[in-house]
């Protein structure tokens, strides 16, 4: 599945996208994400899911998009 | 509700003030309209820990943020007696002093367009996946933190 | 509170929307403002026992409204922490579909300019001596009433 | 001392203004406007002495500028 990054979460990654697959739900690709990126972990953030956005859980499929957002400062 | 599609919010770099005219001057012609409100976001100088900020780079999560802007503007638009309504907010750089935000109401009675003008300046910062990095003087830059 | 003379906010005619927008781009040299207010009032075509509203002819009892408007200022100035705060009003005819009205208040952080924007429109449309006589469309006219 | 008339005053009265000398205060003064002018006295206006609205009886000098209003509607 695609993976989006935004904002300061681009510099952090060192990508705007990732393809990630098979990641069973949300809390799976966390875990994966913050092992790879130490500094995310410690990074607020909000998840979209086809633009969607969720606080809990979730079951994901490859076909799904997941977008993770810091705090917005648009304006 | 009536049905609209999303419409682009987004241009590049600074909105200029003859755009800002050029919006107003359509107007002319709907001479149900009693009063426009209008709201504009420029980008300040701060100075950031002994550097100034010389422009804000904006990018945005561009498909989602029409889609959110699309609901927000449906909402308004119910809530508010509106005759029209238009938002315009910079991708790219945006340097200090110029124009990032737009957002312009119009309505038969005055209320309305201020009310939904303010309503919709918040809910845009709020809700819009937008971000803003101040580029300051040295060419570092930091992330902007609405509020 | 900083000594302000009475400053002249009446203008013959219509106020024009390359008017308002030279009045925009003169704030990008104000780099300390973050966010602009701005309300226009415009003319409306209402229909008046089946006639309809061509033009609104203003008069005012100018020396006595610049004097007023001048209090407002001051009084508005002290409340907010505004940049720039600056009131046009129409004399003589304006037709419908035409600006009328221009408030435009500068600040660091919204809430001022907003705040103020919307205080100053009451203000003006409650306490100037200024009157409107709404001419229709057979040559007649009527008195505007507020509110 | 001079009577200043606005908006629809001014087509009742016909004129934007008098001359008249010793009114000692404005209750003399409106009553002989209304009695000029019957109209007048069925509308609805403000009075400024000097540019500083009025609301009860006052002194008048011929010095003063008296201004009749109706209620505002500019904007």
């Amino acid at each position: 599945m695609k993976i989006l990054f935004f904002g300061q979460l681009v510099e952090m990654i060192g990508a705007k996208e990732l393809l990630i697959e098979d990641m069973t739900d949300i809390d799976t690709l966390k875990a994966f994400l913050h092992q790879q990126f130490p500094l995310l972990a410690q990074s607020k953030y909000i998840i979209a899911v086809d633009q969607e956005m969720i606080s809990d859980n979730r079951k994901l499929e490859n076909h799904n998009i997941v977008a993770l957002m810091p705090p917005f400062s648009g304006g | 509700m009536k049905e609209r599609t999303p419409k682009n919010i987004f241009v590049q770099g600074a909105i200029s003030s003859a755009f800002i005219a050029d919006s107003i001057q359509k107007h002319s012609t709907k001479t149900d309209i009693g009063g426009h409100s209008i709201f504009l976001g420029q980008v300040r100088a701060d100075e950031i820990e002994g550097k100034k900020v010389v422009a804000i780079e904006y990018t945005a999560y561009e498909e989602m943020a029409l889609q959110k802007m699309h609901e927000i503007r449906e909402t308004v638009f119910a809530e508010y007696p509106l005759t029209c309504m238009h938002v315009y907010h910079s991708l790219g750089k945006v340097a200090a002093g110029e124009i990032c935000l737009f957002v312009f109401t119009s309505s038969a009675h005055r209320k309305a367009a201020t009310e939904a003008c303010s309503v919709l300046v918040e809910r845009i910062k709020a809700e819009l996946p937008v971000w803003g990095a101040e580029i300051l003087e040295d060419e570092t830059h930091q992330w902007k933190v609405n509020q």
